[in-house]
C-alpha cells in the first residue's frame, strides 16, 4: 500500500521544520508555518478512522493507528494547527520565534504518544512531550514564568523516571521474541511478580502528567504562567499523553487490577472535586481552566478506574472520547482567554466561550452531553454516578466562574488582531462542536445504546471503520429511542442545578422591587420610542393620497372577499 | 342600426377627451373650460339613453351653473396669484411626489374602473318591475311624466330633502361670511369691468328665459321638465341680470328673501303634513286633489330654487348694511 | 291595544322626521333672537315624541313601520322603528337636548345686533343635522339614506369652521371632501344594487339576497364600494385623517355633536347593511377585516390619545379608539350578546363622549387654558365640571357599573361565546388605554394648582347641569342593562 | 353590445381617471372639479342602468323613471356639495392670504 | 319625399361645411381677435344654414319655430360673448 509512507512523514514533519530552524534566515518564517505541520497527522488520522491500517517500524520503534489512537491524535492535530495559526497573530515576532522552537518538538512527541505501538516508542514520545513542555511554560521572561517552569521541570522528571522504572519492570518478564508491543506487556503484566510495583509506579508517573490529587500543583502555575496559547495545547494535547499512557499499559485483567482499579476511580473523584473547590476561589481565568482542567482528567482517571475495577471495556472507549471532547474544548477556551487578553473582551466571543464551557458540563445537543450520556451506564447509577453528576454540576459553576474573569479581564491597550487569529478560534469551536459528534458512533456506541435502552448489537468496537450510512442509521435509531427523555432529564439537572448556585453567588446586588425598577427604567424608554413610532406612522397614514388608495384599497378587498 | 351606434361612440369618445382633458389639463382654466364643454355633451349623451329630464337638469345644473361657480374661482385664484407671485399656492396635502404611490394609486384607481366595466358588462338581464308598477300607479296621481311622478309622488320625501338640502347648503355658504360682514349683500357677481353687450343681453335674454322657465315647469306635469328645470333657468337669468348689475342682490337678513329661500320647502311640508293629518299618510295626496296639489308644490319650488340658486351663485354677504 | 300602539307609533315615527325639520326651517326663516327659541322648542317637542315613541316601542314589543305616502315599499320609501334604533333614537335625543341647552347662551346677538352669524347658523344647522340623523336611522330606503348621510354632511361641515379660525377651514374642508368620496362610493354601490333587482328597499332586498348562495360579482362590488364608503364617514383607522382635526377645531357644543351623535349614523347604517341586508354574514373575511381594523383603531387610537398635548384633540383620538370598538361586532355577530353589546356601547360612548366635550369646552372657556399639563388647580376652580369629566372617563374605560363596563362584558362574552379569544385582547388592551389617557387627565387637574389660586369663575350652572346629566346618565345606561340581565335581540 | 352598455364602459373609465385625481391632485379646486367628474360618472351609470330597464314603445325610447329621478336629486345635492366646497376653498385661500402677508387687503371678491 | 331628404342633406352639408371653416379658422388664425372673428361669423352662419336645413323635417310650424328661436339665441349668444372677450382683449387681460 502506498500511503504507508504517510505516518512517518506526518511523525516527522515537526522535526524537520526543527532542522530548517538552524539557518537564521528561515527562522522568522517558522511560525507562518506552524498552523501547516499538524496536517499530515490529522490525514492519517483521518484515513486510519476510515479503517485504512497504518503502521511503520523503525530500528526497533513501532509505530501504529488503532482506534483509540486515530481518535485522539486527529482532536489533537486540529488543536496543534489551530493554535499554531493563531501564534503569530497573538505574540510579536521575536518571542513567537522563540516560542517555535520549543513548539515544534512537544508538537512532534504529542503526535507520536498517540501513534505508539509500543513500550519504548510510547516511552521515547512522552519524554519529549514532558521535556519540550518545560520550554513552553517558561517561554514569558518574567519570575513567575521561571518559577513555574521550575516546578514543572521537578514533577514531570520525578514522573518520567516513575515511568521509566515501570516500563522497565514491564519489560522484564519479556524476552526478545516476544517485542515490547503493548498487547505483549499487558499479556504478560499478570503473571509478573512485579505486577503490582510495575502497576503503582506507572499510576504515580501518569498520574503527575495528568495532576491527580497530590501530585497536580504544578498544573495551575504552569498554565497561568505559560502563554495561554501554548497553555491551549500543553493543557489540551500533552496532558493526554497520560490518558493513552493508561489505556494502553493497564490491561483489563480480573484481581489484579480490581484493588487498583479502586484506587485510581477514588483518587480521580477526589481530583475531580478537588479541582472544583479551588478552581471557584482563583481570580484569574488562567488558574480556573487549570483546574478545571485537574477536575476533568480526574473525573477521566476515575471513569478508567471504574473500568479497571468491573474489567469493563467500554470505558476505554468512553474515556478516550471523553479525553478527545475535552483536548478541543480545552483548547478553545484557552485560545479565547489568549486572544481576549490581547484584543478585549467582545460579547459574541463570551457567548461562544459559555456555550462550549457549558458543552463540558454536559450542556444538551454539545458533545459533552454525549459524553455524559455514554457514561451513563458505565458509573452506573449508584454513588459514582451521583458523585459524576454532583460533578458535572460544579464543572457547570465553575465555567460560569471561568466567563465571569474572562469577562472582567480588560487589556492595558486592546489592540486589534490579525483576522487569522479569530478564524482560527471560530474553526476550532466549529470543530469542538462538530468532530465528537462524528467521532460518537464509534466510542460511545454501545454504552449510549445501552444507556437509551437500545438492544446492544456484538460486533466489537475496536476495528470498526467509521462511515457515514452507518453514522446516519446510528442516529436514526438513537432519536426514536424511548428512553431518550429520562437520558436527557439524567444530564440535564446537574446542570440546571450549577447554573442555580452560579445565578445564587454571582447575581448583582439588586435594590428592593428589582424587577419594577429595571422595567420601569427599561420599559419607559421602549414604550416612548414605540409611541413615537406609532406617531409618525400614523402621520403618513392621514396624509389624503394614503387615505384615499386606503379607502379604494378596501373596496377591492372586500369585492374580491365577497366574490370569491 | 349601426348608424346611431356610431353615433353614439362618436358622443362617447368626445365625452372621454373633455374627460381626460378635464382631469390632466395643467392650468385649472382650461381644465374648467373642458368640464363645461363636457357638461353640454354630457347632456346629449343623456338625450341618447333617453332620459330628457336629466338632460336639462345636467346642461342647467352639471354645466352651466357649477361651471360659473368653478370659473370664477379659478379666475379669483388666478387673480391673487398674480397679484401676490410670491405667495405659495394653497395645498390641502402634501403633493403626492413619491412616484412608487401614484403608481399605486393608478393600480387601485385602474383595478376599480376594470371591476366597474366587468360588472357593467355582465350586468344580468334587467328588472322591469319599477317600470310597470310607475306605468300602473302614474294615472292615480294624474301625471303624465313619471319622472316628476317619481320625483313628486312616489320619492316624494326625496324631493322635500332635496329642497331642505339647497336651503342648508346656503347657510352654509353664508356662514363662512366675515361676521363684521353679516346681514350684507353677496358681491361676488358684481363684475370687474362694466360692460355694455352684457347689459344689452341682461335686458333683452331674461324675460325669454323666464318664459322659457315658467314653460318647463308647466311642461314637467306631463312633459321632460319641472321644478328643478324650471327653477334653474329662473336663477340662471336672476343671476344674469345682477351680474349685468340690472338687479342688486337683496342683502341676507332681508326678511323677505329668507322667506322666498324656504317658502317651497315649508310649503311642500305643510302639504305633507295636511296629508298626515287627512290621513292618507305624510306626503300623500288625497284622491282627486293630487295633481292640483303638486303642482303648487311645483309652482313654489320652483320659485324658491330659483331664488336660492341664485343666492348660492352669489356667494356669502360682504359689506354689512350701513345702518 | 296593540293595534292602537302600532297606530300611535306611526304617528310618533312621522312626528320624530319632521318636528327638526320644521324647526331648522322656521329657525332660519323667522331668524333673529327667536331662532334660539325655535330650536329649543323643537328639542323638548321632540324628546317628548321620542320618548313616547321609545316606551311603545320597547314596552308593547312591536316594530313600528311606515310606508311614506302610501305607496308600498318598491315605489315609495319605508321608515321602520325597532327596539335598537329607537334606543339609538332616544340617546341622540338626549345628547342634542342637553347640548343645546348648555350651549343656549353661546353666540348671542348683543342687545343692538338683531343677529349673529353664528348664533343664525347654529341654531338653524343643529335641528337640520338632528332631522338628517333621524332619517338616516329610520328610513329603510337605500336612496334616501345616501341624501339623508349628505344632509347630515353638509350640515356638520359648516358648523365645524363655526368660530372663522383659518385651521378650522381647512379641517371642515378635508371632512367635506373625504366624506363626499366616501358618500360618492355608497351612492355608486347603492346603483349596482338598483341595476340588478330594481329596488332600494332593504327588506326587499334582504328577500332577494337571501335566495342566492354565491354572491354575484355586481352584488360584491356594489357591498364592497358601500361598505368602504360608510368606513370612510366612520373614520375607522386607515380612513381616519379628517376627525381628530375637525372635532378638535370645532367649538365644544359642535365637537361634542359630532363625535357622540354625526359619527354614529354611518355607523348604523353599516349595522343595517350587514345584519339586515345580509344576516349570518360573521364568518366571512369581510367581517374579520373590520375586526381587525377595528382593534387597529382600538390600538392607535389608545396610543395616540396618550401622546396628545391638548385635551381636545385626545378627546378626538379618543372617539378614534371607541369607535374601534364599534367594529368588533361584526366578527363576533354570530354570538346573541354581540349585538346589544354594540348598540349598547354606542350609546353609553355618545353620552360620555357628549360630556367631556362640553367639559372639555367649559375648561377652555371658564379655565383658559386647554393643555393637558398646564390644568393643575382645576379641581379647586372647576369641581363639578372635573367630577363629570371623571364620570364619563369611567364609562369609556369600562369601570362597573358604567354603560361602558356592560357593554364590554357583553362583547367579551361574545368574544367566548363564539370561541374567537383573540378579540379579548384589544377589547382588554383599549381599557387600559383609556384608563391611562384618563386618569392622565385626572391625576394632573386634581394636584393643587402652582400659581396662587385662580377665583372660582362661575361655570353657568345650566351647562354644568347638562354635563352631569349626560355623564350620569351614562351611568344609569349601565345600571338600566344590568337590570334587563340579558342584551337585547 | 347595445350603446347604452358602451356609455357604461365609458363611464366606469372616467370614474377611473377622476378617482386618480381625486386622490393625488393636492390643489383644492382641481380636487372640487374632480369630483364632479366622479359624480356625473356615477349618475351616467345609473342612467345606463336606467335605460336597460326601459326598452321602446312604438319607436320612442324610454328609460326606468325611477333612476332617472335618483339623478336629479343627485344632482342638485352633488351642486350644493360643490358650492360648499369651492365656498370652503375661497375662505381658506382668503383665510391664508390673511395670515401669510398682514399687509394686503384680502378680499375675496375684488 | 326624395326632394325634402335631397333639399336637408345638402343644407346640412353646406352648414357644416362653414362649421369646418370656422374650426380651421380658429386655429390658424394669429391673435386672439381674428380668431373670435372667425368663430362668430362661420359658425353662427353655419348653424343658420342646418337650422334651414331641417326646418323641412320637424313638425310645422311649432317644431320650426324651436329650430329658429334656438338659432336667434345662439347668434345672440356668441355676439354677447364676442363682444365681451373683444373688450377683455382690448383692456390686455392676458389669455393663455
Amino acid at each position: 500500500m502506498t500511503i504507508q509512507w504517510l505516518l512517518p512523514v506526518a511523525l516527522a514533519t515537526p522535526l524537520v521544520a526543527l532542522l530548517t530552524a538552524l539557518c537564521s534566515r528561515l527562522r522568522p518564517w517558522l511560525p507562518n508555518l506552524l498552523w501547516l505541520l499538524p496536517l499530515p497527522a490529522l490525514v492519517a488520522a483521518v484515513l486510519a478512522l476510515h479503517g485504512i491500517p497504518l503502521a511503520f517500524t523503525l530500528s526497533g520503534l513501532s509505530f501504529a493507528l488503532d482506534q483509540p489512537g486515530a481518535m485522539l491524535l486527529a482532536a489533537a492535530a486540529l488543536l496543534w494547527s489551530l493554535a499554531g495559526l493563531a501564534v503569530p497573530a497573538v505574540l510579536d515576532q521575536p518571542s513567537a520565534t522563540r516560542l517555535s522552537l520549543w513548539w515544534l518538538p512537544t508538537l512532534a512527541g504529542s503526535l507520536a504518544v498517540f501513534g505508539a505501538a509500543d513500550l519504548l516508542s510510547f516511552y521515547l514520545a512522552y519524554a519529549i512531550v514532558g521535556m519540550s513542555s518545560w520550554g513552553l511554560i517558561g517561554h514569558a521572561d518574567h519570575i513567575q514564568a521561571r518559577h513555574a517552569a521550575g516546578g514543572y521541570l521537578i514533577f514531570a522528571l520525578s514522573g518520567e523516571l516513575c515511568v521509566l522504572m515501570a516500563c522497565v519492570l514491564l519489560a522484564a518478564p519479556l524476552s526478545a521474541q516476544t517485542g515490547l508491543s503493548f498487547d505483549a506487556v499487558t499479556a504478560a503484566l499478570p503473571s509478573s511478580p512485579w505486577r503490582h510495583a510495575a502497576v503503582g509506579l506507572l499510576m504515580l508517573g501518569l498520574g503527575i502528567k495528568i495532576g491527580l490529587v497530590p501530585l497536580h500543583s504544578w498544573m495551575p502555575l504552569a498554565y497561568s504562567a505559560a502563554p495561554p496559547v501554548a497553555a491551549a495545547v500543553i493543557a489540551g494535547a500533552a496532558s493526554k499523553a497520560g490518558i493513552i499512557g493508561l489505556i494502553r499499559l493497564l490491561p483489563i485483567a480480573e484481581g489484579l487490577m480490581s484493588t487498583w482499579g479502586l484506587m485510581l476511580a477514588v483518587l480521580g473523584l477526589v481530583t475531580a472535586f478537588y479541582g472544583l473547590l479551588i478552581g471557584v476561589k482563583q481570580r484569574q481565568p488562567a488558574a480556573v481552566l487549570a483546574y478545571s482542567s485537574i477536575s476533568q482528567l480526574g473525573l477521566t482517571a476515575s471513569l478508567l478506574g471504574v473500568g479497571l475495577m468491573s474489567a469493563e471495556p467500554l470505558s476505554r472507549a468512553a474515556a478516550v472520547f471523553y479525553a478527545a471532547h475535552h483536548l478541543l474544548v480545552k483548547g478553545v477556551l484557552f485560545l479565547a482567554l489568549a486572544l481576549i487578553m490581547v484584543s478585549g473582551a467582545r460579547w459574541r466571543v463570551l457567548l461562544g466561550v459559555t456555550l462550549l464551557g457549558l458543552s463540558l458540563a454536559g450542556l444538551p445537543l454539545t458533545a459533552g452531553f454525549l459524553a455524559k450520556l455514554g457514561l451513563k451506564p458505565i458509573l452506573g447509577d449508584g454513588t459514582i454516578g451521583l458523585l459524576a453528576s454532583l460533578a458535572a454540576a460544579g464543572t457547570t459553576l465553575l465555567m460560569l466562574h471561568f466567563v465571569r474573569r474572562l469577562a472582567a479581564t480588560q487589556p492595558v491597550s486592546p489592540t486589534v488582531l490579525a483576522p487569522q487569529a479569530w478564524l482560527a478560534l471560530g474553526l476550532l469551536s466549529l470543530a469542538a462542536l462538530i468532530v465528537p459528534w462524528l467521532l460518537v458512533p464509534l466510542s460511545l456506541g454501545q454504552p449510549m445504546r445501552l444507556a437509551l435502552g437500545l438492544p446492544v448489537d456484538q460486533i466489537p468496537i475496536w476495528n470498526v471503520p467509521w462511515s457515514l450510512t452507518r453514522w446516519i442509521e446510528f442516529w436514526q435509531q438513537l432519536i426514536s429511542a424511548p428512553g431518550l427523555g429520562k437520558a436527557l432529564w439524567q444530564v440535564l439537572w446537574p446542570l440546571l442545578f450549577g447554573g442555580l448556585i452560579a445565578l445564587a453567588l454571582w447575581l448583582p446586588p439588586l435594590p428592593p422591587g428589582d424587577v419594577l425598577l429595571l422595567v420601569e427604567r427599561l420599559g419607559l424608554r421602549i414604550v416612548c420610542r414605540i409611541g413615537e413610532q406609532i406617531q409618525r406612522l400614523e402621520h403618513h397614514l392621514r396624509a389624503w393620497p394614503v387615505a384615499g388608495l386606503a379607502l379604494l384599497g378596501l373596496v377591492l378587498l372586500f369585492a374580491v372577499m365577497l366574490m370569491g | 342600426m349601426t348608424l346611431t351606434l356610431f353615433a353614439d361612440l362618436g358622443l362617447l369618445i368626445i365625452l372621454l377627451g373633455l374627460a381626460i382633458i378635464t382631469a390632466f389639463a395643467r392650468p385649472a382654466f382650461v381644465a374648467v373650460a373642458a368640464y363645461m364643454a363636457y357638461g353640454l355633451v354630457m347632456a346629449l349623451a343623456w338625450v341618447r339613453l333617453a332620459a330628457v329630464d336629466v338632460a336639462l337638469t345636467e346642461a342647467a345644473i352639471g354645466s352651466g351653473l357649477t361651471g360659473m361657480l368653478l370659473l370664477g374661482a379659478v379666475a379669483w385664484n388666478q387673480r391673487q396669484t398674480e397679484a401676490h407671485p410670491r405667495r405659495r399656492q394653497i395645498r390641502l396635502q402634501v403633493p403626492a411626489t413619491h412616484p412608487l404611490l401614484i403608481i399605486v394609486v393608478a393600480a387601485v384607481c385602474a383595478g376599480v374602473s376594470a371591476v366597474l366595466a366587468w360588472v357593467v358588462v355582465t350586468l344580468p338581464e334587467p328588472p322591469t318591475l319599477q317600470v310597470e308598477q310607475v306605468r300602473l300607479a302614474l294615472p292615480a296621481t294624474g301625471l303624465g311624466n313619471p319622472v316628476t311622478g317619481v320625483l313628486l309622488a312616489f320619492r316624494a320625501i326625496d324631493t322635500l330633502l332635496e329642497s331642505v338640502v339647497l336651503v342648508f347648503a346656503l347657510v352654509g355658504v353664508w356662514s363662512l361670511a366675515d361676521d363684521a360682514a353679516w346681514g350684507g349683500r353677496p358681491r361676488s357677481l358684481r363684475l370687474v369691468q362694466h360692460s355694455h353687450a352684457l347689459t344689452l343681453l341682461g335686458q333683452l335674454l331674461p324675460p325669454f328665459g323666464v318664459l322659457m322657465g315658467l314653460y318647463l315647469f308647466w311642461a314637467g306635469a306631463d312633459a321632460p321638465g319641472g321644478a328643478f328645470q324650471g327653477g334653474t333657468l329662473l336663477a340662471a337669468m336672476w343671476v344674469l341680470a345682477l351680474s349685468a348689475g340690472l338687479a342688486k342682490v337683496p342683502a341676507v337678513s332681508n326678511r323677505q328673501l329668507r322667506l322666498l329661500i324656504s317658502i317651497g320647502s315649508l310649503l311642500f311640508l305643510a302639504i305633507g303634513l295636511a296629508g298626515w293629518a287627512g290621513g292618507v299618510g305624510f306626503l300623500g295626496y288625497p284622491a282627486g286633489w293630487s295633481k292640483a296639489l303638486i303642482l303648487i308644490i311645483e309652482a313654489t319650488l320652483t320659485l324658491s330654487i330659483a331664488v336660492t340658486l341664485g343666492m348660492l351663485v352669489a356667494g356669502r354677504p360682504h359689506r354689512a348694511l350701513p345702518r | 291595544m296593540t293595534e292602537l300602539a302600532v297606530f300611535g307609533g306611526k304617528q310618533l315615527v312621522v312626528l320624530a322626521l319632521i318636528m327638526p325639520l320644521l324647526g331648522a326651517l322656521l329657525a332660519f326663516t323667522i331668524g333673529g333672537r327667536t331662532a334660539r327659541w325655535i330650536a329649543l322648542l323643537t328639542a323638548l317637542v321632540e324628546l317628548v315624541v321620542v320618548v313616547s315613541l321609545a316606551w311603545i316601542v320597547v314596552d308593547q314589543q312591536i316594530v313600528v313601520e311606515y310606508q311614506l305616502g302610501g305607496w308600498e315599499p318598491p315605489l315609495g320609501v319605508r321608515l321602520r322603528a325597532d327596539g335598537a334604533t329607537v334606543l339609538v333614537l332616544l340617546t341622540a335625543t338626549v345628547v342634542m337636548t342637553a347640548t343645546m341647552i348648555s350651549a343656549h347662551a353661546d353666540w348671542q346677538p348683543l342687545p343692538d345686533q338683531h343677529e349673529t352669524r353664528a348664533g343664525l347658523v347654529f341654531w338653524t344647522l343643529l335641528p337640520a343635522l338632528w332631522a338628517a340623523f333621524n332619517t338616516v336611522l329610520l328610513s329603510q330606503d337605500l336612496f334616501n339614506l345616501f341624501v339623508a348621510l349628505e344632509i347630515l354632511t353638509f350640515c356638520a361641515v359648516p358648523l365645524v369652521c363655526l368660530n372663522g379660525k383659518a385651521e378650522t377651514f381647512a379641517a371642515a374642508l378635508r371632512y367635506l371632501l373625504f366624506a363626499l368620496l366616501g358618500s360618492v362610493l355608497y351612492l355608486l354601490g347603492a346603483g349596482l344594487i338598483y341595476g340588478l333587482w330594481g329596488t332600494l328597499d332593504i327588506g326587499l332586498l334582504a328577500l332577494e339576497i337571501s335566495k342566492l348562495n354565491r354572491y354575484p360579482p355586481a352584488l360584491s362590488l356594489a357591498l364592497g364600494l358601500m361598505t368602504a364608503g360608510l368606513m370612510a364617514k366612520t373614520a375607522i383607522v386607515p380612513l381616519h385623517l379628517w376627525l381628530p382635526p375637525a372635532h378638535a377645531g370645532a367649538p365644544a357644543p359642535v365637537s361634542a355633536i359630532l363625535s357622540a351623535v354625526v359619527v354614529k349614523a354611518a355607523f348604523v347604517v353599516l349595522l343595517r347593511l350587514w345584519f339586515e341586508l345580509m344576516p349570518g354574514s360573521a364568518d366571512t373575511m369581510v367581517a374579520q377585516t373590520q375586526g381587525v381594523l377595528g382593534g387597529l383603531a382600538i390600538v392607535l387610537g389608545g396610543v395616540l390619545a396618550l401622546r396628545q398635548s391638548r385635551l381636545k384633540p385626545m378627546i378626538a383620538y379618543s372617539t378614534i379608539a371607541q369607535m374601534g370598538y364599534l367594529f368588533l361586532v361584526f366578527p363576533l355577530a354570530g354570538a346573541a350578546s354581540a349585538w346589544g353589546a354594540g348598540l349598547l356601547h354606542l350609546c353609553s360612548h355618545a353620552l360620555a363622549k357628549a360630556a367631556l366635550f362640553l367639559a372639555a369646552g367649559q375648561i377652555i372657556t371658564h379655565f383658559g387654558d386647554d393643555r393637558i399639563d398646564h390644568l393643575a388647580g382645576l379641581g379647586h376652580v372647576m369641581p363639578l365640571t372635573l367630577l363629570a369629566f371623571g364620570v364619563a372617563g369611567f364609562s369609556l374605560m369600562g369601570l362597573p357599573p358604567t354603560g361602558g363596563f356592560v357593554a364590554k362584558w357583553w362583547l367579551l362574552q361574545a368574544a367566548i361565546e363564539t370561541g374567537h379569544w383573540g378579540w379579548a385582547v384589544p377589547i382588554l388592551f383599549g381599557g387600559l388605554l383609556t384608563a391611562g389617557y384618563v386618569f392622565r387627565v385626572l391625576a394632573v387637574a386634581l394636584r393643587p394648582a402652582a400659581t396662587p389660586a385662580l377665583a372660582a369663575s362661575t361655570v353657568p350652572h345650566t351647562a354644568n347641569a347638562m354635563i352631569l346629566l349626560l355623564a350620569l346618565s351614562s351611568l344609569l345606561l349601565g345600571l338600566a342593562a344590568l337590570g334587563t340581565g340579558l342584551p337585547p335581540q | 353590445m347595445v350603446a347604452s352598455t358602451w356609455f357604461g364602459l365609458g363611464a366606469a373609465l372616467i370614474i377611473g381617471l377622476s378617482l386618480f385625481q381625486v386622490i393625488i391632485n393636492p390643489e383644492p379646486l382641481r380636487k372640487v372639479l374632480a369630483f364632479n367628474l366622479l359624480g356625473s360618472a356615477v349618475f351616467v351609470l345609473f342612467g345606463v342602468l336606467a335605460r336597460r330597464g326601459g326598452g321602446r314603445i312604438d319607436g320612442v325610447a324610454f328609460a326606468d323613471p325611477v333612476p332617472q329621478a335618483l339623478i336629479i336629486t343627485g344632482l342638485v345635492v352633488a351642486f350644493a356639495a360643490t358650492v360648499l366646497a369651492v365656498a370652503l376653498v375661497l375662505r381658506l385661500l382668503q383665510a391664508e392670504c390673511a395670515t401669510q402677508d398682514h399687509d394686503t387687503e384680502c378680499r375675496i371678491d375684488d | 319625399m326624395l326632394f325634402t331628404d335631397l333639399y336637408t342633406y345638402s343644407l346640412v352639408g353646406l352648414g357644416a361645411l362653414f362649421f369646418c371653416t370656422g374650426t380651421i379658422g380658429l386655429l390658424r388664425f394669429p391673435d386672439s381677435l381674428s380668431r373670435l372673428h372667425a368663430l362668430t361669423k362661420a359658425d353662427n352662419l353655419g348653424l343658420g344654414l342646418v337650422v334651414i336645413g331641417l326646418l323641412p323635417q320637424t313638425h310645422w310650424p311649432l317644431g320650426a319655430m324651436k329650430l329658429i328661436a334656438v338659432w336667434l339665441l345662439a347668434v345672440l349668444a356668441s355676439t354677447t360673448v364676442g363682444q365681451m372677450v373683444g373688450e377683455a382683449i382690448r383692456r390686455g387681460v392676458p389669455f393663455r
